[in-house]
Protein backbone atom coordinates (compact mmCIF):
# COMPACT_ATOMS: atom_id res chain seq x y z
CA UNK A 1 0.00 0.00 0.00
CA UNK A 2 3.03 2.56 1.08
CA UNK A 3 4.71 1.89 -2.26
CA UNK A 4 1.50 2.20 -4.37
CA UNK A 5 0.47 5.53 -2.46
CA UNK A 6 4.17 6.50 -3.46
CA UNK A 7 3.28 5.80 -7.10
CA UNK A 8 0.40 7.95 -6.80
CA UNK A 9 2.14 10.72 -5.57
CA UNK A 10 4.81 10.59 -8.20
CA UNK A 11 1.88 10.67 -11.05
CA UNK A 12 1.16 13.56 -12.93
CA UNK A 13 -1.74 15.05 -13.36
CA UNK A 14 -3.80 18.56 -14.37
CA UNK A 15 -5.14 20.51 -12.52
CA UNK A 16 -7.53 23.88 -11.81
CA UNK A 17 -6.02 26.24 -9.43
CA UNK A 18 -8.15 29.64 -9.22
CA UNK A 19 -6.51 32.49 -7.55
CA UNK A 20 -8.65 35.41 -5.04
CA UNK A 21 -7.01 38.68 -3.46
CA UNK A 22 -3.34 38.51 -2.57
CA UNK A 23 -3.13 36.12 -3.83
CA UNK A 24 -4.00 36.44 -7.49
CA UNK A 25 -1.94 39.28 -7.20
CA UNK A 26 1.00 37.83 -6.46
CA UNK A 27 0.31 35.42 -9.38
CA UNK A 28 -0.19 37.77 -11.50
CA UNK A 29 -3.53 35.97 -13.01
CA UNK A 30 -7.05 34.68 -11.62
CA UNK A 31 -6.92 30.84 -13.22
CA UNK A 32 -4.80 28.35 -14.27
CA UNK A 33 -4.44 24.86 -15.49
CA UNK A 34 -0.95 23.22 -14.14
CA UNK A 35 -0.05 20.05 -14.48
CA UNK A 36 1.81 19.03 -11.41
CA UNK A 37 3.40 16.09 -9.42
CA UNK A 38 2.38 17.05 -6.00
CA UNK A 39 0.15 14.71 -4.23
CA UNK A 40 -1.73 16.84 -1.73
CA UNK A 41 -3.48 20.20 -1.91
CA UNK A 42 -0.32 21.25 0.62
CA UNK A 43 2.19 20.37 -1.36
CA UNK A 44 0.50 21.66 -4.64
CA UNK A 45 0.38 25.14 -2.67
CA UNK A 46 4.17 24.72 -1.14
CA UNK A 47 5.02 23.67 -4.93
CA UNK A 48 3.50 26.89 -5.98
CA UNK A 49 4.75 29.77 -3.17
CA UNK A 50 8.10 28.20 -4.11
CA UNK A 51 7.54 29.29 -7.52
CA UNK A 52 6.01 32.32 -6.96
CA UNK A 53 6.94 34.06 -4.03
CA UNK A 54 3.32 33.65 -2.31
CA UNK A 55 4.16 36.07 1.24
CA UNK A 56 0.99 33.44 3.50
CA UNK A 57 2.66 30.62 5.29
CA UNK A 58 0.37 27.59 4.53
CA UNK A 59 -1.18 27.79 7.93
CA UNK A 60 -2.92 31.68 7.82
CA UNK A 61 -4.16 30.25 4.07
CA UNK A 62 -7.27 27.89 3.72
CA UNK A 63 -7.87 25.65 0.61
CA UNK A 64 -10.94 24.42 -1.13
CA UNK A 65 -11.28 21.33 -3.69
CA UNK A 66 -14.06 21.05 -6.29
CA UNK A 67 -15.70 24.35 -4.24
CA UNK A 68 -15.73 22.54 -0.70
CA UNK A 69 -13.71 23.79 1.84
CA UNK A 70 -10.90 20.89 2.61
CA UNK A 71 -7.86 19.69 4.55
CA UNK A 72 -4.10 20.46 3.64
CA UNK A 73 -4.08 16.54 3.61
CA UNK A 74 -6.58 15.81 1.14
CA UNK A 75 -5.38 14.03 -2.01
CA UNK A 76 -4.82 15.96 -5.47
CA UNK A 77 -6.83 13.45 -8.65
CA UNK A 78 -6.77 14.52 -12.42
CA UNK A 79 -9.03 17.91 -13.57
CA UNK A 80 -9.59 19.19 -9.36
CA UNK A 81 -10.29 22.60 -8.82
CA UNK A 82 -8.05 23.65 -5.99
CA UNK A 83 -8.58 27.11 -4.47
CA UNK A 84 -6.61 28.66 -1.87
CA UNK A 85 -8.38 31.17 0.79
CA UNK A 86 -6.49 33.96 1.75
CA UNK A 87 -7.41 35.68 5.49
CA UNK A 88 -11.18 36.11 4.62
CA UNK A 89 -12.06 40.01 5.38
CA UNK A 90 -16.07 40.11 4.12
CA UNK A 91 -18.91 42.04 5.97
CA UNK B 1 -31.15 32.66 1.52
CA UNK B 2 -27.94 33.76 0.58
CA UNK B 3 -26.76 36.31 -2.28
CA UNK B 4 -24.04 38.24 -3.66
CA UNK B 5 -24.57 41.47 -5.36
CA UNK B 6 -22.65 43.90 -7.79
CA UNK B 7 -24.64 46.67 -7.66
CA UNK B 8 -26.07 48.51 -4.31
CA UNK B 9 -28.14 46.33 -2.08
CA UNK B 10 -32.16 47.32 -2.26
CA UNK B 11 -32.41 47.44 2.10
CA UNK B 12 -36.33 47.66 1.25
CA UNK B 13 -36.28 44.69 -1.19
CA UNK B 14 -34.66 42.44 1.62
CA UNK B 15 -37.23 43.84 4.76
CA UNK B 16 -39.44 42.41 2.33
CA UNK B 17 -38.30 38.97 1.52
CA UNK B 18 -38.77 38.44 5.04
CA UNK B 19 -42.39 39.83 5.97
CA UNK B 20 -44.85 37.82 7.38
CA UNK B 21 -47.88 37.97 9.10
CA UNK B 22 -46.65 36.20 12.16
CA UNK B 23 -43.65 38.02 12.64
CA UNK B 24 -43.80 40.69 15.29
CA UNK B 25 -39.85 40.85 15.27
CA UNK B 26 -37.47 42.60 12.79
CA UNK B 27 -34.15 42.72 13.25
CA UNK B 28 -31.73 43.99 10.30
CA UNK B 29 -27.78 44.55 10.64
CA UNK B 30 -26.27 46.52 7.78
CA UNK B 31 -22.11 46.98 7.67
CA UNK B 32 -21.94 50.34 5.81
CA UNK B 33 -17.49 51.85 4.63
CA UNK B 34 -16.04 53.80 7.59
CA UNK B 35 -14.12 56.44 6.36
CA UNK B 36 -11.07 54.98 8.79
CA UNK B 37 -9.91 51.06 9.60
CA UNK B 38 -6.98 51.12 12.52
CA UNK B 39 -6.31 54.16 12.70
CA UNK B 40 -6.01 54.88 8.83
CA UNK B 41 -7.94 57.33 6.72
CA UNK B 42 -10.15 55.04 3.96
CA UNK B 43 -11.36 56.64 0.94
CA UNK B 44 -12.96 53.69 -0.44
CA UNK B 45 -12.80 49.57 -0.90
CA UNK B 46 -13.33 46.83 -3.07
CA UNK B 47 -14.85 43.11 -2.08
CA UNK B 48 -13.85 39.75 -4.21
CA UNK B 49 -15.59 36.74 -3.65
CA UNK B 50 -14.74 33.26 -4.27
CA UNK B 51 -18.74 32.39 -5.58
CA UNK B 52 -18.97 28.91 -5.63
CA UNK B 53 -18.12 28.72 -2.27
CA UNK B 54 -19.39 32.05 -0.62
CA UNK B 55 -23.10 31.25 -1.99
CA UNK B 56 -22.80 28.07 -0.77
CA UNK B 57 -21.67 28.64 2.48
CA UNK B 58 -23.56 31.36 2.99
CA UNK B 59 -26.73 29.58 2.40
CA UNK B 60 -24.91 27.03 4.94
CA UNK B 61 -25.19 29.21 7.52
CA UNK B 62 -28.75 30.77 7.19
CA UNK B 63 -29.91 27.25 7.42
CA UNK B 64 -27.79 27.11 10.67
CA UNK B 65 -29.69 30.11 11.87
CA UNK B 66 -33.30 28.41 12.00
CA UNK B 67 -31.67 26.95 15.43
CA UNK B 68 -32.83 30.18 16.96
CA UNK B 69 -36.91 29.46 15.38
CA UNK B 70 -36.89 32.24 13.29
CA UNK B 71 -39.35 32.47 10.55
CA UNK B 72 -36.74 34.31 8.03
CA UNK B 73 -33.48 35.09 7.43
CA UNK B 74 -31.91 36.48 4.25
CA UNK B 75 -28.32 38.31 3.69
CA UNK B 76 -26.72 39.96 0.78
CA UNK B 77 -23.36 40.92 0.71
CA UNK B 78 -21.65 43.47 -2.16
CA UNK B 79 -18.60 42.87 -4.39
CA UNK B 80 -17.14 44.92 -6.43
CA UNK B 81 -16.10 48.66 -5.82
CA UNK B 82 -17.64 50.75 -2.50
CA UNK B 83 -17.13 53.98 -1.50
CA UNK B 84 -17.22 55.82 1.89
CA UNK B 85 -21.07 54.99 3.61
CA UNK B 86 -22.26 52.76 0.96
CA UNK B 87 -23.56 49.24 2.30
CA UNK B 88 -21.53 46.16 1.97
CA UNK B 89 -23.19 43.31 3.89
CA UNK B 90 -27.18 43.48 5.31
CA UNK B 91 -28.82 40.69 7.24
CA UNK B 92 -32.50 40.80 7.46
CA UNK B 93 -34.42 38.44 10.05
CA UNK B 94 -37.94 37.75 11.60
CA UNK B 95 -38.84 35.87 13.96
CA UNK B 96 -42.24 35.64 16.51
CA UNK B 97 -40.82 37.30 19.59
CA UNK B 98 -37.32 39.45 19.16
CA UNK B 99 -34.77 37.56 21.18
CA UNK B 100 -34.41 34.71 18.58
CA UNK B 101 -34.19 37.53 15.42
CA UNK B 102 -31.81 39.66 17.65
CA UNK B 103 -29.47 35.97 18.20
CA UNK B 104 -29.89 34.90 14.66
CA UNK B 105 -29.23 38.33 12.65
CA UNK B 106 -25.78 38.70 15.20
CA UNK B 107 -25.46 34.53 14.23
CA UNK B 108 -25.39 34.87 10.94
CA UNK B 109 -23.24 38.33 10.32
CA UNK B 110 -20.89 36.82 12.57
CA UNK B 111 -20.50 33.30 10.83
CA UNK B 112 -20.43 35.48 7.49
CA UNK B 113 -17.28 37.18 8.18
CA UNK B 114 -15.54 34.25 9.91
CA UNK B 115 -16.36 31.97 7.23
CA UNK B 116 -16.97 33.46 3.47
CA UNK B 117 -14.66 33.63 1.35
CA UNK B 118 -14.56 36.98 0.35
CA UNK B 119 -11.59 39.78 1.04
CA UNK B 120 -11.66 43.28 1.09
CA UNK B 121 -9.12 45.44 -0.30
CA UNK B 122 -8.89 48.73 1.28
CA UNK B 123 -7.64 52.43 -0.40
CA UNK B 124 -6.19 54.91 1.60
CA UNK B 125 -5.78 58.81 1.37
CA UNK B 126 -2.16 58.49 0.01
CA UNK B 127 -3.27 56.54 -2.78
CA UNK B 128 -1.86 53.07 -1.38
CA UNK B 129 -4.33 49.54 -1.40
CA UNK B 130 -4.28 46.56 0.93
CA UNK B 131 -5.98 43.35 1.38
CA UNK B 132 -7.39 43.63 4.53
CA UNK B 133 -6.00 40.91 7.36
CA UNK B 134 -3.46 40.04 4.50
CA UNK B 135 -0.66 42.60 4.68
CA UNK B 136 -0.14 42.18 8.28
CA UNK B 137 -0.22 38.73 10.94
CA UNK B 138 0.53 36.28 8.18
CA UNK B 139 0.75 33.79 10.72
CA UNK B 140 -2.35 33.66 12.34
CA UNK B 141 -4.37 30.72 11.62
CA UNK B 142 -6.99 31.16 9.28
CA UNK B 143 -10.50 31.29 10.45
CA UNK B 144 -12.54 29.73 7.97
CA UNK B 145 -10.75 25.93 7.81
CA UNK B 146 -11.42 26.48 11.87
CA UNK B 147 -14.90 27.14 12.01
CA UNK B 148 -16.97 25.34 8.91
CA UNK B 149 -15.59 21.76 9.72
CA UNK B 150 -13.18 20.62 6.31
CA UNK B 151 -14.22 17.88 4.40
CA UNK B 152 -12.51 15.31 6.59
CA UNK C 1 -33.80 60.52 20.68
CA UNK C 2 -36.94 58.73 22.11
CA UNK C 3 -40.13 60.12 20.74
CA UNK C 4 -44.25 58.75 20.07
CA UNK C 5 -45.84 59.39 17.11
CA UNK C 6 -49.28 59.10 16.20
CA UNK C 7 -48.86 58.65 12.52
CA UNK C 8 -47.26 55.49 10.75
CA UNK C 9 -43.39 55.15 11.41
CA UNK C 10 -40.90 56.91 8.98
CA UNK C 11 -38.33 53.79 8.97
CA UNK C 12 -36.34 55.53 6.64
CA UNK C 13 -36.46 59.08 7.84
CA UNK C 14 -35.47 57.58 11.21
CA UNK C 15 -32.40 55.84 9.54
CA UNK C 16 -30.92 58.61 8.32
CA UNK C 17 -31.18 60.28 12.05
CA UNK C 18 -28.52 57.96 12.70
CA UNK C 19 -26.36 57.99 9.69
CA UNK C 20 -22.77 59.15 10.20
CA UNK C 21 -19.52 58.13 8.37
CA UNK C 22 -17.84 56.73 11.10
CA UNK C 23 -20.51 53.87 11.15
CA UNK C 24 -19.41 50.78 10.31
CA UNK C 25 -22.60 49.22 11.79
CA UNK C 26 -25.81 49.68 12.14
CA UNK C 27 -28.85 47.96 13.80
CA UNK C 28 -32.51 47.85 13.62
CA UNK C 29 -35.14 46.85 16.07
CA UNK C 30 -38.93 46.79 14.63
CA UNK C 31 -42.15 45.66 16.08
CA UNK C 32 -44.78 44.50 14.16
CA UNK C 33 -48.52 43.71 15.17
CA UNK C 34 -48.56 39.89 14.77
CA UNK C 35 -52.17 38.48 13.39
CA UNK C 36 -52.17 36.49 17.00
CA UNK C 37 -51.13 36.48 20.51
CA UNK C 38 -50.99 33.96 23.06
CA UNK C 39 -53.15 31.78 20.91
CA UNK C 40 -55.78 34.53 19.89
CA UNK C 41 -55.84 35.50 16.58
CA UNK C 42 -55.55 39.47 16.87
CA UNK C 43 -57.45 41.77 14.31
CA UNK C 44 -55.82 44.78 15.41
CA UNK C 45 -54.63 47.11 18.82
CA UNK C 46 -54.47 50.59 19.96
CA UNK C 47 -51.32 51.83 22.04
CA UNK C 48 -52.34 55.06 24.27
CA UNK C 49 -49.22 55.77 26.25
CA UNK C 50 -49.05 58.39 29.67
CA UNK C 51 -47.04 61.02 27.32
CA UNK C 52 -44.73 62.84 30.06
CA UNK C 53 -43.66 60.28 31.65
CA UNK C 54 -43.02 57.66 28.43
CA UNK C 55 -41.02 60.37 26.40
CA UNK C 56 -38.59 60.96 29.65
CA UNK C 57 -38.22 57.66 30.94
CA UNK C 58 -37.27 57.13 26.86
CA UNK C 59 -34.65 59.64 26.17
CA UNK C 60 -33.13 57.97 29.68
CA UNK C 61 -33.21 54.72 28.39
CA UNK C 62 -31.36 56.05 24.81
CA UNK C 63 -28.99 57.90 27.30
CA UNK C 64 -28.10 54.95 29.47
CA UNK C 65 -27.26 52.89 26.04
CA UNK C 66 -23.94 55.11 25.70
CA UNK C 67 -22.42 52.93 27.84
CA UNK C 68 -21.98 50.61 24.76
CA UNK C 69 -20.07 52.78 23.12
CA UNK C 70 -22.38 53.54 20.35
CA UNK C 71 -22.46 56.77 17.67
CA UNK C 72 -25.71 57.55 17.27
CA UNK C 73 -29.09 55.93 18.80
CA UNK C 74 -33.30 57.07 18.05
CA UNK C 75 -36.54 54.90 18.91
CA UNK C 76 -39.75 55.96 18.17
CA UNK C 77 -43.13 54.21 19.45
CA UNK C 78 -46.57 54.68 17.89
CA UNK C 79 -49.46 55.40 19.59
CA UNK C 80 -52.93 54.88 18.60
CA UNK C 81 -55.21 52.05 16.32
CA UNK C 82 -52.66 49.86 14.30
CA UNK C 83 -53.24 47.13 12.25
CA UNK C 84 -51.83 43.60 11.53
CA UNK C 85 -48.33 44.38 10.25
CA UNK C 86 -47.76 48.22 10.76
CA UNK C 87 -44.84 48.49 12.80
CA UNK C 88 -45.40 49.53 16.52
CA UNK C 89 -41.91 50.39 17.59
CA UNK C 90 -38.86 50.80 15.92
CA UNK C 91 -34.85 50.95 17.71
CA UNK C 92 -32.07 52.58 15.27
CA UNK C 93 -28.70 52.62 16.38
CA UNK C 94 -25.26 53.00 14.39
CA UNK C 95 -21.07 52.16 16.32
CA UNK C 96 -17.86 51.41 14.90
CA UNK C 97 -18.41 48.00 15.28
CA UNK C 98 -21.19 45.65 15.34
CA UNK C 99 -21.43 44.09 18.55
CA UNK C 100 -22.01 47.47 20.43
CA UNK C 101 -24.41 48.61 18.02
CA UNK C 102 -26.18 45.23 18.70
CA UNK C 103 -26.10 45.20 22.47
CA UNK C 104 -27.09 48.40 22.54
CA UNK C 105 -30.48 48.10 19.78
CA UNK C 106 -31.59 44.99 22.05
CA UNK C 107 -30.49 46.96 25.63
CA UNK C 108 -33.01 50.02 24.39
CA UNK C 109 -36.00 47.74 23.45
CA UNK C 110 -35.72 45.54 26.95
CA UNK C 111 -36.12 48.80 28.81
CA UNK C 112 -38.41 50.59 26.45
CA UNK C 113 -40.79 47.43 27.32
CA UNK C 114 -40.13 47.18 30.61
CA UNK C 115 -39.91 50.53 31.84
CA UNK C 116 -42.47 53.01 29.56
CA UNK C 117 -45.66 53.96 30.62
CA UNK C 118 -46.93 52.48 27.62
CA UNK C 119 -50.63 50.07 27.02
CA UNK C 120 -51.71 48.28 24.42
CA UNK C 121 -55.50 47.46 23.68
CA UNK C 122 -56.10 44.22 21.52
CA UNK C 123 -58.75 43.70 19.50
CA UNK C 124 -59.85 39.98 18.75
CA UNK C 125 -61.43 37.90 16.28
CA UNK C 126 -64.56 37.74 17.91
CA UNK C 127 -64.82 41.56 18.60
CA UNK C 128 -63.78 41.70 22.25
CA UNK C 129 -60.71 43.44 23.60
CA UNK C 130 -58.69 43.61 26.22
CA UNK C 131 -55.92 45.61 28.23
CA UNK C 132 -52.26 43.24 27.97
CA UNK C 133 -50.81 41.95 30.49
CA UNK C 134 -53.74 43.37 33.10
CA UNK C 135 -56.80 40.94 32.31
CA UNK C 136 -54.91 38.26 33.93
CA UNK C 137 -52.08 38.11 36.55
CA UNK C 138 -53.23 41.13 38.12
CA UNK C 139 -50.71 39.98 41.19
CA UNK C 140 -48.00 40.32 39.21
CA UNK C 141 -45.33 42.35 40.80
CA UNK C 142 -45.12 45.49 38.52
CA UNK C 143 -41.48 45.54 36.60
CA UNK C 144 -41.79 49.39 35.94
CA UNK C 145 -41.34 49.94 39.76
CA UNK C 146 -38.76 47.92 39.95
CA UNK C 147 -36.71 49.07 37.20
CA UNK C 148 -36.72 52.48 37.17
CA UNK C 149 -35.52 53.31 40.30
CA UNK C 150 -38.65 55.05 41.81
CA UNK C 151 -37.74 58.44 43.70
CA UNK C 152 -36.54 57.33 47.00
CA UNK D 1 -43.52 64.90 65.27
CA UNK D 2 -46.04 62.55 64.80
CA UNK D 3 -48.62 64.93 65.96
CA UNK D 4 -47.65 66.80 63.37
CA UNK D 5 -47.64 64.22 60.60
CA UNK D 6 -50.67 62.80 61.63
CA UNK D 7 -52.33 66.30 61.44
CA UNK D 8 -50.92 66.58 57.58
CA UNK D 9 -52.43 63.16 57.13
CA UNK D 10 -55.83 64.50 57.75
CA UNK D 11 -56.01 67.93 56.17
CA UNK D 12 -57.64 67.99 52.68
CA UNK D 13 -56.30 68.98 49.57
CA UNK D 14 -56.88 69.02 45.89
CA UNK D 15 -54.91 67.07 43.53
CA UNK D 16 -55.54 66.22 40.04
CA UNK D 17 -55.60 62.49 39.25
CA UNK D 18 -54.96 61.38 34.95
CA UNK D 19 -56.30 57.68 34.36
CA UNK D 20 -54.62 55.42 31.40
CA UNK D 21 -55.88 51.85 29.99
CA UNK D 22 -57.56 49.59 32.14
CA UNK D 23 -57.54 52.40 34.83
CA UNK D 24 -59.26 54.90 32.50
CA UNK D 25 -61.90 52.37 31.60
CA UNK D 26 -62.90 51.60 35.20
CA UNK D 27 -62.69 54.88 36.32
CA UNK D 28 -64.62 56.01 32.59
CA UNK D 29 -63.12 59.56 32.26
CA UNK D 30 -59.29 60.33 31.98
CA UNK D 31 -58.75 63.37 34.64
CA UNK D 32 -59.91 64.77 37.28
CA UNK D 33 -59.49 67.03 39.99
CA UNK D 34 -60.30 65.33 43.78
CA UNK D 35 -60.31 66.55 46.98
CA UNK D 36 -58.65 63.52 49.61
CA UNK D 37 -57.66 63.78 52.77
CA UNK D 38 -55.09 60.18 51.37
CA UNK D 39 -51.59 61.55 52.70
CA UNK D 40 -49.82 59.04 50.53
CA UNK D 41 -49.97 58.13 47.13
CA UNK D 42 -51.04 54.49 48.31
CA UNK D 43 -53.89 55.77 50.25
CA UNK D 44 -54.98 57.49 47.48
CA UNK D 45 -55.43 54.36 45.29
CA UNK D 46 -56.63 52.51 47.83
CA UNK D 47 -59.39 54.99 48.39
CA UNK D 48 -60.38 55.30 44.60
CA UNK D 49 -60.06 51.50 44.42
CA UNK D 50 -62.35 51.40 46.94
CA UNK D 51 -64.78 54.14 45.17
CA UNK D 52 -64.09 52.42 41.61
CA UNK D 53 -64.33 49.11 42.08
CA UNK D 54 -60.29 49.34 40.47
CA UNK D 55 -59.64 45.39 39.61
CA UNK D 56 -55.58 45.92 39.97
CA UNK D 57 -53.94 45.47 43.14
CA UNK D 58 -51.77 48.11 44.05
CA UNK D 59 -49.24 45.72 43.86
CA UNK D 60 -49.30 45.33 40.25
CA UNK D 61 -49.53 48.80 39.81
CA UNK D 62 -46.89 51.27 39.61
CA UNK D 63 -47.68 55.51 40.49
CA UNK D 64 -46.10 58.39 39.06
CA UNK D 65 -45.98 62.00 40.83
CA UNK D 66 -45.72 65.06 38.99
CA UNK D 67 -44.48 63.06 35.49
CA UNK D 68 -42.06 60.47 38.07
CA UNK D 69 -42.01 57.30 39.24
CA UNK D 70 -42.38 57.09 42.88
CA UNK D 71 -42.70 55.25 46.03
CA UNK D 72 -46.17 54.35 47.31
CA UNK D 73 -45.23 55.84 50.33
CA UNK D 74 -44.49 59.12 48.99
CA UNK D 75 -46.58 62.49 50.65
CA UNK D 76 -49.27 64.21 48.59
CA UNK D 77 -48.87 67.93 48.55
CA UNK D 78 -51.51 70.59 47.18
CA UNK D 79 -52.12 70.73 43.78
CA UNK D 80 -49.82 67.36 43.16
CA UNK D 81 -50.28 65.20 39.69
CA UNK D 82 -50.94 61.62 40.33
CA UNK D 83 -50.76 58.56 37.67
CA UNK D 84 -51.64 55.20 38.45
CA UNK D 85 -49.14 52.71 36.31
CA UNK D 86 -51.36 49.66 34.92
CA UNK D 87 -48.88 46.67 34.13
CA UNK D 88 -47.57 48.07 30.54
CA UNK D 89 -47.20 46.57 27.44
CA UNK D 90 -45.45 48.72 25.29
CA UNK D 91 -43.56 47.76 22.09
Amino acid sequence: MEALAHLAAAESKTVRVDYFALLKEQRGLASENLETRSSTVLELYEELQKRHGFSLKHSSVAVALNDEFADWSEKLTERDKVVFIPPVAGG
Amino acid sequence: MFTLSDTPIDADALKRLVNTQEAGAYVAFEGWVRNHNEGQAVTGLEYEAYEALAVKEGNKIIDEAQKFSILKAHCVHRTGALKIGDMAVMVVVTSAHRKEAFAACEFIIDEIKKRLPIWKRETYVDGSTSWVNCAHNHEAVHETAQASGAKS
